[in-house]
């Protein structure tokens, strides 16, 4: 993180010229508001920062934040990331994303990416649909939600976002809630503070077309739960959760994942083993 | 053996043998030996249907200048054993010019091979290892071609210690015994090198696969990511440890979709990046090779051509990812696609490759191919140039500007921003937009931005890299258009045609798209125009016909893999389609 | 009013508004109506850049006879508020002949709108909603529109009965009562209904998507696997809650790559199956639709197209994802592609293109476009018909059998097992094989099943399905080719020119791969030819000419998205080009 | 399963006449002696067998079973028997393949088929390379170990099969040796007649490009592990355990994901829905 001396930084400073697009009352306008809170405490210059996401309602948000963004295809924002980590470890790299983008489409960058732990933040906007194309179940989706293409719910259980995280290796896995600002402004803080893969999984209705979901904004309680770096400890805390609790769930230093390079040789170098 | 004129002073060599038997080796060993006799050669290996463990083979073609294609039939060819032999009889063509060698310690001399009518020597090198402590029956056979090839027997134990280095004393030492055995054993032949011209100058050993990417590394490339593919998978194994001692590394992708997101993260970071596959990881980045021409992100995406379709044939060679390559993506996808005409040209038009990416800021697809990539010859070390093809980059500044990311600009092309760049905040975006990256889906902007992606490629000068054309004369009748692995075997059929008079020209392309359509009338219009590919449906004949680059009347030989296109079959297509 | 000629007794009307001012629901309602008063109509709709909340638009066009494109312009353009009304200009054309109704209680008339030069009536919604408890202003509107169609007010409420239905009766009550007095508010015009005829024949409402999913039902599709996707949401949609009660199902998939997987896996196991998806989604199937064409393994595959490329423009129309279809997969990949012309022929096509599928054993892609597929008309009952396209099976026996699975036969088609079947116990495989199905990479077995894979599709006697031809005479000097969405406003340009005495032709092709060049020649050899798209860069004119249906002369009018390609345009086109 | 009565069937009565083009000494010549034991035990007809894989030497499995199979594309085995299991719950699925088909390629599919708990059989012949293309690391090989893609290894923590199958939802998980065939034979059975989505995981030797796996015939242990449905148990069991343990490391009565379907419609009754 670098810090810039100077006056104090507000969200303001990191919002874009361009008007989300959301419905009045989506629950991405606070996670948007939280992001920008936390990048304003953290002071890190917007040129520093790569705010990567894949497509659905809450990709979009790549547009919304004053830095550079990069809004790519369906379900693969984590490994453009990881590309343009692998490339710039002087940048904070945050790759954003919805529930269809990540844990559907995007299940196996989100495999590798916690596996790889490189330094990336990862911000999923679970609203438990696809909001963007109107309303299907995704993989968070309650078995038994009804839905114009599971007429009578999916009957799938919900893919554990938090429980693969920690299976797969990832060394920062949290829980937020778009209704409450600050403290996920603060787990933001955290994940982008750590060293290591971190996943920050946030609550965030779609008030069109689960508009029930609004009941989270009372339902999700304040950060329940401390960081701990036991693993089994982490397990048991993650699968014991209603997935109401928020909060750090596990942290640990775990090896990063960053190529090195040197520039040792010369293009000289690499002919004259073709020589004969 | 064969007499050779001086036109054609070459001499080719095959090895064949069970999985284990060291066919390979010899191949390599003798290749080296070649080339420190001063000479050239190009090889190409075959393997069965096994994964280790079962036969293999190699080809050989020799000569005092540069080669790079194999020999109509075998001069030489060396059976360690029978071993699934039968199923190189396309691959191996022997005839009554042929002399065949065998190891006699295991089968016998197969029917199918006595009826070609080759001079038949037979060896027991099983007596002659058991003899040498330590020795295995291929290096007597090295030692033993070489003598019949008049190869300097220095040359060859130079070649030997070169390539056994890393194995030890102990194993050098019994193989050099066991070559100078060979050497001695039959009568030593001085033709056919004897009237050849030994060179000194600086030639490399290279395969087309490291040649692509060294050409990438020329080219600055300093990011790779990749998930393994045959026959892909050497250009980025050469670059793994290479690129991390030159500024760059190599990142191994889960699957092509992030190998190819993964690289455009990359180049978006500011470095020129690269993936590397086959057709089925090729057709796994589709999308995102979309997401580069409509985000402007320059990257290169070698895919080393196979057999089609589906898994197909993964180890064999063939042409039928050109229709892909141009077509593959969609929505209008304006990109670059260009293609190597032998092996060192993989070095010259990968770095050309990677500089028009760049300098475009699109995708860019090279296309080589299994024959290409796999093969190893020796050859003239390839001289470094530069072409000026640079990013256009925002220069830094302070404080943000009103930066405009797809501004509309004179060449089309607008300076990219560099992560880091205070002035150039913007996003990338793979959904249509307004100059400034902003999402829009008004009419008006999607023409704009249409307009612009498609001219920045087709305004641009390609200069003469576009293709190589031979024999051009002012009565020139008949034009070969070709491209690819196949452009040697054409070159020779026309060069032979020529020499015999016919008043014919070779046309080999290197960029496939943009077309350069009227380049190409202009050095066709009027002729005979005959396409030669190695694919089923002709896939080139029809992307010519469908530009415009050519007219109805413009003929094709297309023939599918995984067989190569021989010289002799192009030469007769063309005397036919010359007399129609 | 626009005065209406006999021969376009057409009216067209079209509504806006903020989000949630129901601009649509007005729009179905008034369709709904029409169709209730016995005669036809077409809709289609538009929103701005919002998910939800953000101003949207409705463009109806009316007639007593089968109608299926928009009207030049709008008769009748009711605002209900003019909320974000600029982004509809294009969409939305007024001019002196429009009458243009708009709600005063929100914003003034935008200049651009007076300075159309409509006749302008305004009204204030809010006023009588607020005295009509549990009434909404699109309500009114609805009836002051029909008022001034001359709609006779118990097609509406009957309409709105049929809407409103799950929504209550509080809720019915109220809207009817609004349309009432809605209906009385302004002076009622009996005009242009008063000529028309109504009908009283079957009619469906139906959109494009609902039509392919009819299509795909009425041809025993049994198995449907995908991931959603604008703009083909909808079609899975439709099959989900009625497959499951017609002895299929509907999968969601995690992604595309495992939807067309998942569509391989139950055709294999038997059932007709199919996926739908769009660019970015159709991208990502690429490698396993090569897949279903190397094993030979059934599937239909449809692409509701819309902009490009990569995300390109989600919500709109083009037809730029041919060339995929066509050329998308590597190596060499014969397969169906078929595109249907309008709605009712998006269910005779898909019924078709998923026969041929079966019959064929093989991929057919059906291409539609967002367009005719998020479009609703009312159209006469598509009368059921059968196609003789059946899968070819082995016949079940006890005991293993020899059983050859690639087997070349006269239609180069063999019979296909079924799992269970004792006697057909095989392995489909991607990888070239024997006609046992045995991986191999002999050219000779390559050789055998890419001509196998090919003839079947080529060889097949596609019958008159292959296309719409229109206008042809002894006499006919220019023939205008198009496909898709485009084919209702060329067939009203060519239809107005042959009228005015041009000797021209309309050939709309429905199917588009395997090409069917000879016959195409044969309409249009010698004729002046003009190809009609919506694309950019001509994939189609391309198309034609690298295939040799159409010669170099031939014209290309191809325009990129998202605006429709108007008949006037198309009219304007031909006749300079007729001229010249 | 159905049983048919009859003479006792041996393995050879599953073996197609297709010859394996393995190495000689590759560990998957024991994983398909084992599956074929497994299936003469019990005596499944060949013809209600459907064998689907992807890419890899161990993928070529289904060309040398006598049975209904697939060789498809890499990667995606999982989804096409997922299709075929959705239209033939008659049928017994097995999906099979390597390291690097299912836990690199195909890991989103993994993951999905774990949480949607299919009447399927997924054999992974873990070998902990690439041995098709001759010698990569795959996800579940050492950071450490040294190949031409990663000179110096690759740095990243491995991939932990079971331990994601847990998280993920399945309800059946073991672990094999090829080396152990009756071991092996019998966690097939158990798989294959377990109700659910059933992971084999089985360590199988490359001799060729990880000859040092030999090793693995001595060194792993004959079915220590016995079965718990405590997730909690089982992720201590997985995490705690050295990788050489064999056996059931979990098998629950979980919800079982079969799409079914009735026919009470007809053609008609859905065209009436368009009439006006
Ligand atoms: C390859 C591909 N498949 C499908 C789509 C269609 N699509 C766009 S967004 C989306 C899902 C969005 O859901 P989520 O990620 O949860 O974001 P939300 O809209 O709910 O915020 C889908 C399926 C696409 N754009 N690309
Ligand atoms: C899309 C695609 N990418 C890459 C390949 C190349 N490829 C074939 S097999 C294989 C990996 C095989 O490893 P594994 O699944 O572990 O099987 P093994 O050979 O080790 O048994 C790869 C990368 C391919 N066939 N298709
Ligand atoms: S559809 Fe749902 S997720 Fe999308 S913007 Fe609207 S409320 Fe938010
Ligand atoms: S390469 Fe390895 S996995 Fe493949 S057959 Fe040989 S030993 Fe087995
Ligand atoms: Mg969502
Ligand atoms: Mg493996």
């Amino acid at each position: 993180m670098i810090d810039i001396a100077g006056e104090k930084l507000s969200p303001e400073d990191y919002l874009s010229d361009v008007r989300p697009v959301w419905c009045p009352g989506c629950g991405h306008y606070f996670v948007l508001r939280a992001l920008t809170q936390a990048l304003a405490w953290l002071r890190i210059p917007n040129e520093q920062i790569g705010l990567v996401t894949g497509i659905g309602c809450s990709s979009r948000i790549s547009a919304y934040v004053d830095a550079y963004g990069f809004h790519g295809v369906h379900g693969r924002a984590l490994a453009l990331g990881a590309g343009l980590k692998a490339v710039r470890p002087d940048m904070d790299v945050i790759v954003a994303g919805g529930d269809g983008d990540g844990y559907s489409i995007g299940g196996n960058h989100f495999l590798h990416a916690c596996r790889r732990n490189m330094d990336l933040t990862y911000i999923v906007m679970d609203n438990e649909v696809y909001g963007m194309t109107k309303g299907q179940p995704s993989p968070t989706t309650e078995p038994d939600w009804q839905s114009k293409l599971a007429p009578e719910g999916t009957g799938i259980r919900r893919f554990n976002p938090l429980g693969i995280a920690l299976a797969s290796g990832a060394s920062f896995i949290a829980r937020g809630s778009a209704g409450d600002q600050k403290g996920l402004s603060r787990l933001i803080v955290e994940a982008i503070e750590h060293k290591g893969f971190s996943l920050v999984e946030i609550k965030t209705p779609c008030v069109t077309f689960r508009p029930e979901e609004k009941a989270w904004y009372k339902r999700m309680r304040k950060i329940t739960i401390e960081p701990t770096d036991d693993m089994i400890l982490a397990a048991q805390r993650i699968h014991g959760s209603d997935g109401f609790d928020t909060g750090i769930f596990y942290q640990a230093d775990l090896p990063v994942f960053q190529p090195h390079f040197t520039e040792e040789k010369s293009i000289e170098d690499f002919e004259k083993e073709f020589e004969v | 053996m064969q007499s050779h004129s001086i036109q054609d002073r070459s001499v080719s060599v095959s090895v064949s043998g069970a999985g284990g038997s060291g066919a390979v080796t010899a191949g390599l060993i003798l290749l080296k030996s070649m080339a420190n006799a001063g000479y050239y050669g190009y090889m190409t290996r075959f393997s069965g249907p096994q994964i280790r463990g079962g036969e293999s083979a190699v080809v050989l073609n020799f000569s005092d200048s540069p080669v790079e294609r194999s020999a109509r039939s075998s001069d030489i060819h060396f059976a360690l054993d029978w071993h699934g032999f039968e199923r190189f009889s396309d691959e191996i063509p022997l005839n009554s010019q042929s002399c065949v060698i065998f190891d006699n310690s295991h089968d016998a001399l197969p029917d199918s091979v006595a009826s070609t009518g080759a001079k038949i020597i037979e060896v027991n090198l099983k007596d002659q290892a058991d003899q040498l402590k330590g020795s295995r029956p291929n290096a007597f056979a090295v030692g033993i071609v070489a003598s019949q090839l008049g190869l300097p027997l220095n040359a060859v134990l130079e070649a030997l210690e070169q390539i056994l280095e890393k194995k030890g004393e102990e194993i050098f030492r019994a193989a050099s015994e066991a070559v100078r055995t060979g050497y001695g054993l039959l009568e030593k032949k001085a033709a056919p090198l004897e009237q050849w011209k030994p060179v000194s100058h600086t030639r490399w050993n290279i395969s087309g696969n490291e040649a692509c990417a060294l050409g990438a590394l020329r080219a600055s490339v300093k990011f790779a990511a990749a998930y393994p593919i045959t026959p892909a998978s050497d250009i980025v194994e050469y670059l793994a440890p290479r690129l991390e001692k030159y500024g760059g590394n190599v990142m191994i992708a889960e699957d092509e979709l992030a190998a190819i997101n993964m690289a455009i993260g990359g180049s978006f970071g500011g470095k020129p990046s690269m993936t590397a596959t086959s057709g089925p990881g090729f057709s796994l980045m589709i999308e995102a090779m979309g997401l580069a021409i409509a985000s402007e992100v320059p990257v290169l995406v070698i895919n080393v051509m196979r057999g089609g379709p589906s898994t197909g044939l993964p180890t064999k060679s063939e042409q039928t990812d050109l229709n892909q390559a141009l077509f593959g993506m969609h929505g209008e996808a304006p990109h670059v696609v260009v293609a190597p005409l032998d092996i060192a040209d993989c070095v010259v038009t990968t770095q050309w490759a990677a500089g028009l990416a760049e300098h475009l800021q699109t995708l860019v697809v090279l296309l080589s191919d299994q024959r290409l990539g796999q093969s190893r010859a020796i050859i003239d070390a390839v001289p470094s140039q530069t072409f000026d093809l640079k990013r256009k980059i925002l220069p830094v500044q302070d404080g943000k500007g009103s930066y405009l990311r797809y501004a509309v600009s004179p060449d089309s092309i607008s300076p990219m921003a560099i992560p880091g760049n205070a002035a150039g905040r913007y996003t990338a975006d793979g959904l249509e937009h307004t100059v400034s990256g902003k999402p829009s889906s008004m009419a008006s902007d999607h023409l704009q931005q249409l307009k612009k992606r498609e001219a920045k490629v087709t305004q641009f000068d390609y200069g003469r890299m576009w293709a190589e054309a031979s024999f051009q004369q002012e009565s020139t009748e008949i034009v070969v258009l070709t491209w690819g692995s196949v452009y040697h075997n054409a070159k020779a059929a026309v060069s032979e045609l020529y020499h015999e008079g016919s008043p014919i020209a070779l046309l080999g392309l290197r960029l496939l798209m943009p077309l350069q359509t009227e380049a190409i009338q202009a050095l066709c219009k009027g002729k005979k125009v005959i396409v030669v590919e190695q694919s089923y449906s002709g896939q080139l004949y029809h992307y010519l016909k469908g530009q415009g680059a050519i007219d109805a009347s413009a003929l094709t030989l297309a023939k599918p893999g995984p067989l190569v296109l021989g010289s002799d079959e192009i030469k007769a297509f063309i005397k036919e389609a010359a007399n129609d």
